[in-house]
């Protein structure tokens, strides 16, 4: 761990002397790029942060949201991808813990978890195979354990992740308004480290963060204790409900150094400690280690004398130690002491704000020949490239997935995985709907629209459940950003999303920034992942069975816009193209229009097209009902375009409908008025997924033998090879 | 009417199934932290499911050693309606107030899923509502949750009348597709699906009120009248 | 008084399926290029330090902590106990 | 060609924790009567039944077995190889 060279001089002069070796160590790690955010921090100003439902208050870890009746959730976002990428089960599972204690130190209990998983070729890559067997066991472990149900997420492989791993995980909470924390410290306050031992296991874990994998540290890793956050939760908010906790922090990157002087910095206070005090794992534990240890499951608390005594019987209640490890000073210093001697006395400001940075930027060269079309080899049997689409790893169901994860717990999962969002209830009778998205493929082709769609999509997710988009999580996923073509991607990526967070009036409730993802053979593909919030006010809508007679309405132009989709990516390998892009003015009017019809209660499903286009999207449908369906390939609206291309085009602002006849009427009529791009293509019946284009059957597929293959072959490949 | 809901460490359907309770079948219901006693006035106690000591060891060992199970074993001998569900059913199993193991499923996963459930006897204090071979449509979610036991013991419970359900379909592998059991007297039930998350409407996608049932079935024999 | 190591391994008796060894056997192992493996069995073990005055009392002791705690379930599982000093 | 039986003994390396033989100890043995126990660490065995010339390429091949098929992790866990005749 060790800070640049000309670093070392800013602190130098910042201080006025030399630092000692402590301060170093806990200057090192807040000044990471994982802590301190210096590369990205000027830049992400621009994200529009505000709005009438957001709640900011000091010293949060995740952002706040009111959703009415005096109640609150709480969002936020993370990645653990070096550490899940040499350890995928413990990776992935104490990146769980970690997004889980950010919305725990709000003082809301965690109520959904998500989880975004990205891994080289599993078709060809034994290793990427056992990252990605490993990580879902990891977060299938840590989540179970703790009873918060996972209840979406996303997964998706490429070759750009290869040796690699992204491991994304977001977390939601819940709670009364009156019950969030509202950081505050008086002088004399006490400074209380509860939870797990600190040790040697994950020293250095943010500074890893930082260097890409090669430099890996291996006492980066962390093992898992999803036993002690347990009852780490159940002790902070029984704290909480007796009013113990003046100011709460939890210990991710950076251990104790980063808790410590940031909270001292937001509060406008100083900290004495004592390394003596903090309850350890091994004994010999030198004060740079345990102010740098990353061990997990801990939290940091600012309470009172008073309050201590009370505070204490809960954690004794819990078998989880707490100890008081120092006390709030007036002036700003962070003093870290190891009995009566002196190891660190350094101005919080200084080590909460490292010197941001203005990173040269660059277009890739790489960007201008990509987006060019390739004439592409013609396909004969249509119906077998569908059938290849529908058992590929991408988009094939990843029910073997999520049904390891228990995502019923809490008994607010109205909605559950596997169709677009999921839904949960909230005790003051709305509904909250939620959904992360990401699409490398097209990131790379585009940067700037990739991103716009990742958001898009995510809220299409949350509309298809009739579900107003109310906040946004990014998490901005980026090689070295140190090249300046990379940190380019990042600008694009950036600006694409603030442009749109502002069109739709959705503020960024929260977000990460997670750079220098570099696998052994480059940099990986720039991989912003959106999560989108979602409110209803009513009543969701709960997919429906869909019946024989019932009809499809497609919403929405279907366009030339086949790069870096799956189509071209992994039917064709092609990679490059026309780069989907969102038009603000018809996204929004479609979105408006799915959500009128919901309210209205007209339709029986509705279902976004993503990955494999309306070919797949359709599918879907019939696959989730058991039932066939008539599709006529020229009703279908947009652009005129060859078969292959309205099937597989992933243009964004699209939805498939299903509705009762008798309601036909009723919902053009809404259409109509919104001025909305729609058609009705398809009625279902029978046991076949047949897409026509006049007389011509293009595509005929038996439902039961896709729905198998689509079921079955991503478990199949995991566990059979 | 009091129906105490017993909390291990770990724990994690506790408040599920005290909502349930509640604001469901409008009980009585009250938390009873695993370090206590049972007081005298309890007219039915609940093990709720979880990761009690984060399922290590073995699901349920650890909390089958907890001070409260020698009130809850004293109840079971007095009659007292007992239900464990899910990680309850293991603790119940692990403590010796039900017959049998629960081991790691087949498929070596943890696996949340839909599943349907056959009354297999509609003689327990949690089942009298229901008609023999009635269908729940129920959840389960558990990484061990296969039933095993051996060939003679089987036998017994065939006699005994204490096989309380049956998964509709092989799902884990259970000794004869065992979901649930009793003891001999009939008042301690253990079973792995969840039935506090399938008595509301709202989150059942299926049919909620098989389900209810279970709870009916216990205010029924409380001598509650709903 | 010493310190004794003892090993206590935990393995289904004999007659009960060991399914996660199958699991390696046909998934992983019979997959590759190593087809003289005929059978896997996984057990577990857990590794007691403790002090006692002799290694026949370390023994007696932690067979009697497994038995009385249940730290293997006899009607599926059991011990082999192994001391070390 | 003999059968060997060759024992595959996987734990936590030295300085990384072992949650579950803490919550054994803690939660469960130390809770009892018996407390001249001081630490309890967690393995998982596999026990392999192998076909080899002898002992020796049995216990080579064994290990190779486990690292190519990723059977641990050698960044959290070592193994010990013991070979039965
Ligand atoms: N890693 C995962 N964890 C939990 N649920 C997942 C995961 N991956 C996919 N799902 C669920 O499977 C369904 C389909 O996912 P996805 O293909 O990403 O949907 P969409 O194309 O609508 O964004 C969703 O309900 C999603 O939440
Ligand atoms: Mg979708």
């Amino acid at each position: 761990m060790s800070l640049e060279p000309q670093e070392l001089e800013d602190l130098k002069s910042k201080i006025g002397r030399e630092p000692t070796s402590t301060e170093l160590q806990i200057v090192a790690a807040e000044w990471s790029e994982h802590c301190s955010y210096k590369s990205s921090k000027k830049h992400l100003k621009m994200l529009p942060m505000t709005g009438p439902l957001v709640i900011s208050e000091k010293g949060y870890d995740s952002g706040v949201l009111d959703v009415g009746d005096g109640y609150v959730i709480t969002a936020h976002i993370e990645s653990h991808n070096h550490p899940s990428a040499v350890e995928p089960y413990g990776g992935a599972a104490t990146g769980v813990g970690g997004v889980i204690r950010d919305i725990l130190s709000a003082g809301t209990r965690p109520i959904a978890i998500f989880d975004g998983l990205r891994f080289g070729d599993i078709e060809k890559d034994q290793q990427a195979r056992w990252l990605f067997k490993n990580a879902v066991t990891g977060i299938a472990d840590y989540g179970n354990c703790l009873g918060i149900p996972t209840i979406g997420g996303e997964v998706e492989f490429d070759e750009c992740y290869s040796n690699y791993a992204l491991v994304d995980v977001a977390a939601i909470g819940f709670g009364k308004k009156e019950n969030l924390i509202k950081n505050h410290a008086n002088k004399g306050d006490l400074v209380v480290l509860m939870g797990g031992s600190t040790g040697r296991d994950g020293i250095g874990g943010s500074q890893f963060a930082s260097d890409s994998l090669e430099s890996e540290d291996r006492s980066a890793v962390q093992v898992p204790d999803p036993f002690i956050e347990k009852l780490v939760i159940e002790a902070i908010l029984e704290a909480r409900n007796h009013n113990l906790i003046n100011a709460l922090k939890d210990l991710g990157g950076g251990g104790l150094s980063c808790a410590v002087s940031e909270t001292a910095d937001t509060l406008g206070i100083g900290i004495e400690m004592d390394v003596d005090k903090v309850h350890t794992k091994e004994s010999g534990m030198h004060p740079d280690e345990i102010m740098v240890s990353e061990s997990q499951e801990r939290m940091l608390i600012v309470t009172n004398k008073k309050k201590l005594k009370k505070l204490q019987e809960i954690c004794k209640k819990f078998s989880i130690t707490c100890s008081v490890i120092g006390h709030v000073t007036s002036g700003n210093l962070m003093h870290v002491k190891k009995g009566a001697k002196t190891f660190a006395n350094i101005s919080t400001d200084v080590v909460a704000n490292a010197h941001l940075l203005d990173r040269p930027s660059k277009k890739p060269a790489y960007l201008d020949a990509i987006q060019k079309e390739k004439k592409l080899k013609p396909i004969t049997n249509l119906s077998k490239t569908l059938m290849r689409l529908i058992s590929s790893p991408n988009i094939a169901s990843k029910i073997w997935v999520y049904s390891q994860y228990d995502h019923e717990v809490g008994i607010r999962t109205v909605v559950k995985p596997g169709k677009d969002a999921s839904v949960l209830r909230l005790d003051n009778g709305k509904f909250l709907s939620a959904k992360i998205d990401g699409n490398p493929k097209q990131c790379y082709i585009n940067p700037r629209e990739g991103a716009i769609g990742c958001f898009e999509e995510a809220c299409r997710n949350v509309v298809c459940t009739g579900a107003k988009p109310i906040g946004m999580l990014d998490h901005l996923q980026f090689g070295n950003p140190e090249d300046p073509e990379i940190f380019w991607t990042f600008l694009e990526s950036l600006k694409g999303l603030t442009d749109f967070a502002k069109y739709f009036k959705i503020p960024c409730i929260g977000g990460k920034v997670s750079l220098y993802n570099e696998t052994p053979s480059g940099p990986i593909k720039p991989t912003p992942l959106i999560g989108v919030l979602g409110l209803i006010d009513k009543k969701p809508l709960i997919p429906q069975k869909v019946l024989d007679g019932d009809s499809l309405i497609m919403i929405g132009d279907t366009k030339d816009e086949l790069g870096g989709s799956e189509y071209y990516e992994y039917i064709h390998k092609f990679i490059g193209g026309n780069c989907p892009k969102v038009d603000f003015a018809e996204s929004k009017k479609n979105m408006k229009s799915v959500l009128d019809l919901i309210k209205k209660q007209l339709l029986k499903v509705c279902h976004d097209c993503s990955k494999g286009g309306l070919a797949v999207a359709a599918s879907e449908i019939c696959m989730t009902n058991q039932i066939g369906c008539q599709l006529s390939l020229e009703k279908v609206p947009g652009e005129k375009l060859s078969d292959d291309k309205k099937l597989f085009s992933e243009s964004h602002s699209r939805y498939l409908a299903v509705i009762d006849k008798k309601n036909i009427k009723k919902v053009e009529e809404t259409l109509q008025k919104n001025k909305v791009s729609y058609k009705t293509i398809g009625k279902f019946t029978g046991n076949k997924i047949q897409f026509n284009h006049g007389k011509n059957t293009v595509i005929d597929l038996s439902v039961d033998k896709a729905q198998k293959a689509w079921v079955s072959s991503l478990g199949e490949l995991v566990t059979h090879g | 009417m009091k129906v105490g809901v017993v909390v291990f460490p770990g724990s994690n359907c506790d408040r599920d199934m005290f909502h349930v309770l509640t604001d469901v079948f409008k009980l009585d219901a009250q938390y009873f932290w695993h370090e206590k006693g049972l007081p005298k006035n309890i007219d039915a106690v609940i093990l709720p499911g979880g990761f009690s000591y984060g399922d290590r060891l073995r699901a349920g060992v650890i909390a089958a050693h907890s001070p409260v199970i020698a009130d809850v074993q004293k109840m079971a001998k007095k009659g007292i309606p007992i239900l464990g569900v899910c990680n309850g059913f293991q603790i119940l199993v692990e403590s010796g107030l039900l017959p049998g193991v629960l081991l790691k499923n087949t498929s070596l996963n943890f696996m949340c899923e839909w599943t349907n459930l056959i009354v297999e006897n509609n003689k327990t204090p949690f089942t009298s509502q229901f008609k023999l071979y009635q269908k729940i449509p129920i959840p389960i979610a558990n990484g061990e949750g296969r039933y095993y036991v051996d060939d003679d013991s089987l036998k017994q419970l065939k006699k005994n009348n204490q096989i309380v359900f049956r998964y509709e379909n092989v799902v884990n592998g259970s000794t004869d597709r065992i979901a649930g059991v009793c003891n001999e007297d009939g008042n301690v039930v253990g079973m792995m699906p969840h039935p506090e998350r399938a008595v509301e409407s709202e989150i059942n996608p299926i049919d909620n009120k098989p389900s209810s049932l279970i709870f009916e079935s216990l205010l029924s024999s409380m001598g509650v009248t709903h | 008084m010493a310190t004794f190591s003892v090993h206590v391994t935990i393995e289904n008796k004999p007659g009960i399926s060991d399914p996660e060894g199958d699991t390696i056997l046909n998934d992983l192992v019979l997959k590759g290029t190593h087809k003289n493996i005929s059978k896997i069995k996984t057990a577990k073990m857990l590794k007691f330090t403790i002090q006692e005055k002799d290694k026949k009392t370390a023994e007696k002791k932690i067979q009697e902590i497994c038995d009385e705690l249940r730290i293997y379930n006899p009607m599926v599982s059991k011990v082999t106990i192994d001391v070390f000093e």
